[in-house]
């Protein structure tokens, strides 16, 4: 994409916004109804990003809806940085998972690390203190060396940047099957915990209140990442390289402990807080803003910026990691910016809260974007897909397996890649770092505790792909029962979920049954689990030359122990202890 | 025997904390005639080939395959002829 | 230590220009300034560092844990170095470790060839030291832990040494990570009451 | 402004995990020609200084108290004249 901006006519009249993701349809939407005028290049722009799925779920709102998302815990459903349960004693957990499949396969370590740095900011911007992350991998066969170099890298990038931060890595799960060549997965869930005094929200408003942007300076790293995420592979792509970021996972220790510093001793100061994702500064903004129906007004001359020349469109879409945006009462901005100083990181006073709804960035004193704050955010087209069955599934679907050699089948499967021991991998991880893991990997889920108290958290991540791909609905309450057999088994009771939904092109009507049903399949084995879905994330899209991958709903659980006397492991204790078998 | 001296640098737009933090603690230690520093790898490799041109081709070929990473960093190499 | 043996303990800043009143300094793991360029290389320059080397040249205990190591093999306190490991991964693991020397002030609590079991989590765990150093290292019994299964190629399976003096120490393995039978190990509680005892001249801690 | 280039490397005689690393996956490769390799680092830093002479001290200064470590590797620079 060059600098040189073209001109707004220029754009309609050569379609240039469908290199950009929106579609006839869209830009026509944008231009006739919603601005009444054409957009300009910057304004294009900032439609593209905020309407990618990845930023609007336009695809997937429909579907998430069907969630069951009640219960009595919940302190905050989906829809901020991350969702709260409440765990008694005026605590609280908060989790989330992520997805960062297309970034790791373009750049596996900086990709899998920045998944890592990304999701611990969603946790501690709701005023949480992280306490462990999991991750949830797929990769093609191993056979193939593309492969192999894949996982070693997504493996050493999760692993620094979980290490380096001090958070511990304590679970996970991953599997190989060759619909992943291609489109490996690469979904990351990170819990916090918290004081529930303490919860924050995502909020910009107050007419003349402060946007105050700290962290790292905005590079050209990442632009149009999140457009990026939302469009198919192909071959070509390959060389994509302008998506890379890259994480600094020191600078991201500085920011939690500067922010929680905010939260705790300055609460007043503060109006709201939430972290650079997708879309770094333009979606960071626009939906603080619009949750409260404010306007906000960025002066783009005092963004940090790494690189000299930036346009507007770079610096409002890069995807530059180690930010935050906080909303901070007027008048208090010193108090504020002297907590981050402290830390040695640069925090800068960019903006304002306006009380008209306008959304006004301002570049050498030229207006560079004026448009209605909603149009970005709550204005999204929302689609409404065709859903097909199947063929597959209607096959008669029964094997005949006839085991003629169970030791040879025996050791077969042992040796099976996705079956065999994880300990190369997890070894890798620093799991016990901060010193509350009980239970670290190699059991059925792991256990972290919570200091002071007789309590402790269990948490897996669990998705068996090939029983969704043979049963959407069923392989959904599959995935749901098979983590909470694990919270169970570690002596604990599931409380809750947040899934990654990872699926291929929402506009193949066989892909979306895939999604409709598992998600209709998760939310009624939730709902009789009592555990309802706090968050998640979507990937869609996850497709190499049209094949898509296998439907893969990741699951992320979390369960509570209240008397750490209950905690248990797998492993056999003594010898002559008897062995049952449960269930059918 | 021929001995390969293999630079792998930074591209230029890419985030580089270690160049930062390094020189951060070189201005905290008063240098502050130092205005950038940026980190690399540097590989010596020994090539048992039977011209330069081959021990040139195998070293490109281990850059772009091994060395650097393509989509952050740019290398260079000079090649020589060494005994033993 | 504060919540197992019901020690004061205070935490100082890196920033911070003096150890007056304390009695001894443990230097924790964690990656001090992103461990850019090679762990504990940055730190070394940290704003403390030039009281802590009068700390320890006063003979008062300082105990270095991985990373903390490191930051004292770098600004020379401990002899050698420490590299990356034989196999250029992170590893984190349970180690079984053997005592060498219980007469130092951080193992007296332990039998000497005592086996125990503590957790590493490290990437630039390898020791090194010259021969000469080493020779030097056993001739004075410097040699406090060895690996019994050594993990990352350290010189003669060492994860841990004192310097000359006895009084300063450094280690790879996490002795205040196994400190609590719900984490698995309380096999490090020993070495805190060792430092305890020698501050109360030998009286048993309980 | 100088640039000064800087290669940090292992002393000789000490293991190289990295180097040793780094050949057995050039062998698994099929690289088979190559015969040894060791990594070192390699910086860049500008520095704002009246002289060659003074750039020089700088850099060697800068070495000997951060970029290297004394008790397994060594280090060499050559430092030149550049714009800006
Ligand atoms: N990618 C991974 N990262 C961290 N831990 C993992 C990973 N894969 C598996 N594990 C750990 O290995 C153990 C076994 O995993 P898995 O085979 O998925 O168990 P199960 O089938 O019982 O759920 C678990 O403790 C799990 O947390």
């Amino acid at each position: 994409m060059s600098n040189t901006e073209i001109s707004p006519q220029e754009i309609k009249d050569k379609k240039v916004y469908r290199d950009w993701g929106l579609t006839d349809y869209e830009y026509n939407l944008i231009s006739t109804k919603l601005l009444h005028r054409l957009p300009n290049y910057t304004e294009t722009g900032l439609y593209s990003g905020m309407w990618s799925e990845h930023c609007s779920y336009k695809n997937s709102k429909e579907v998430l809806k069907e969630f069951w998302t009640k219960g009595s815990r919940v302190l905050q459903g989906p829809g901020e940085g991350a969702g709260v349960l409440d765990i008694g004693d005026n605590q609280a957990v908060v989790f989330k998972a992520e997805s960062h499949n297309h970034p790791s396969f373009v750049e596996p370590f900086e990709g899998a690390a920045t998944g890592v740095g990304g999701i611990i900011r969603d946790i501690f911007s709701m005023g949480a203190k992280p306490i462990a992350s999991l991750d949830s991998l797929r990769f093609g066969e191993l056979t193939n060396s593309k492969n192999k170099y894949l996982l070693e890298k997504v493996v050493s990038g999760i692993a620094h940047y979980g290490n380096c931060i001090g958070v511990p890595t304590v679970g996970g799960e991953i599997a190989f099957d060759s619909s992943y060549d291609g489109n490996p997965l690469v979904n990351v869930m990170c819990v916090g915990l918290m004081n529930q005094d303490n919860l924050e929200s995502g909020l910009a408003q107050g007419s003349g209140n402060s946007i105050i942007y700290v962290g790292a300076k905005t590079g050209r790293d990442g632009i149009n990442g999140a457009t990026f995420a939302s469009s198919q592979f192909s071959d070509e792509e390959d060389s994509d390289r302008s998506a890379v970021q890259v994480g600094d996972p020191f600078m991201e220790k500085l920011l939690v402990d500067a922010c929680l510093e905010i939260i705790n001793q300055h609460s007043d100061a503060l109006v709201g807080i939430q972290d650079m994702g997708a879309c770094g500064i333009v979606s960071s903004s626009a939906e603080m803003a619009s949750k409260a129906n404010s306007g906000i007004h960025i002066n783009l001359d005092l963004v940090p910026q790494r690189e000299p020349n930036m346009t507007p469109y770079e610096i409002m879409l890069s995807e530059s990691q180690e930010r935050m945006l906080l909303c901070v009462k007027k008048g208090k901005e010193q108090e504020v910016i002297d907590v981050f100083k402290k830390y040695g990181l640069d925090a800068v006073n960019i903006g304002n809260v306006s009380d008209d709804g306008r959304y006004v960035l301002t570049q050498d004193n030229n207006t560079v974007c004026d448009i209605p704050t909603r149009t970005l955010v709550d204005d999204v087209p929302r689609y409404h897909h065709e859903s097909k069955r199947p063929a597959r599934l209607d096959k008669n679907n029964s094997a005949n397996i006839a085991v003629e050699n169970p030791s040879k089948t025996l050791t077969d499967l042992l040796s099976s890649p996705t079956i065999a021991s994880k300990h190369s991998i997890y070894r890798q991880y620093d799991t016990r770092v901060q010193a509350n893991t009980v239970v670290s990997p190699g059991s059925d889920s792991a256990v972290v505790r919570i200091r002071h108290t007789n309590k402790s958290l269990a948490m897996t991540t669990d998705c068996n792909a090939r029983y969704i791909y043979l049963d959407p609905y069923i392989g959904g309450q599959i995935a749901i029962s098979e983590a909470a057999r694990n919270i169970v088994a570690s002596g604990a009771v599931p409380i809750g979920i947040t899934d990654c939904l990872n699926f291929g092109n929402p506009d193949n009507a066989e892909s979306f049954y895939e999604l409709d049903q598992s998600v209709q399949g998760i939310s009624k084995a939730c709902q009789l689990f009592d555990t309802p879905v706090i968050s998640g994330n979507v990937s869609l899209y996850n497709e190499t030359d049209n094949k898509a991958i296998y439907p893969t709903p990741m699951i992320g659980m979390v369960g509570l122990i209240e008397d750490n006397q209950h905690i248990t492991t797998q492993e056999f204790k003594d010898s002559n202890d008897l062995i049952y078998i449960i269930g059918e | 025997m021929y001995l390969a001296k293999i630079f792998v640098t930074h591209k230029k737009s890419i985030l580089d904390p270690q160049g930062e933090a390094i020189k951060n603690a070189l201005h905290r230690l008063d240098y502050d005639s130092v205005t950038s520093v940026s980190q690399g790898k540097y590989f010596e490799t020994k090539l048992d080939c039977d011209s330069k041109e081959e021990a040139e081709k195998i070293t490109d070929s281990i850059c772009d395959s091994l060395l650097a990473n393509p989509n952050m960093e740019t290398y260079r190499f000079e090649v020589e002829k060494v005994g033993d | 230590m504060k919540d197992i043996l019901k020690e004061p303990v205070e935490m100082v800043s890196y920033n911070e220009n003096s150890l007056d009143g304390f009695d001894a300094v443990l230097i924790p793991g964690g990656f001090s300034y992103g461990d850019y360029l090679r762990s504990g290389a940055i730190a070394k320059f940290a704003r403390i560092m030039p009281s802590l080397i009068d700390f320890a040249n006063a003979g008062k205990p300082v105990l270095g844990v991985c990373n903390g190591f490191q930051i004292l093999t770098e600004i020379g306190l401990l002899p050698g170095a420490l590299q990356n490991n034989r196999d250029m991964q992170f590893i984190s693991e349970y180690e079984a470790l053997t005592v060498e020397n219980n007469k130092t002030i951080f193992t007296s609590e332990y039998e000497t060839k005592q086996n125990i079991m503590i957790p590493i989590a490290h990437g630039e765990g390898n020791y090194y030291c010259s021969e000469n150093e080493l020779e030097d290292l056993k001739a004075n019994k410097q040699i406090v832990f060895t690996y019994n299964n050594n993990p990352n190629g350290s010189v003669a399976n060492i994860a841990g040494v004192t310097n000359k003096n006895g009084n300063v120490m450094g280690m790879m393995p996490h002795p205040e990570r196994a400190v609590e039978k719900i984490l698995g190990s309380e096999d490090g509680v020993q070495l805190f009451k060792s430092i305890l005892k020698s501050f109360r001249g030998g009286t048993e801690v309980e």
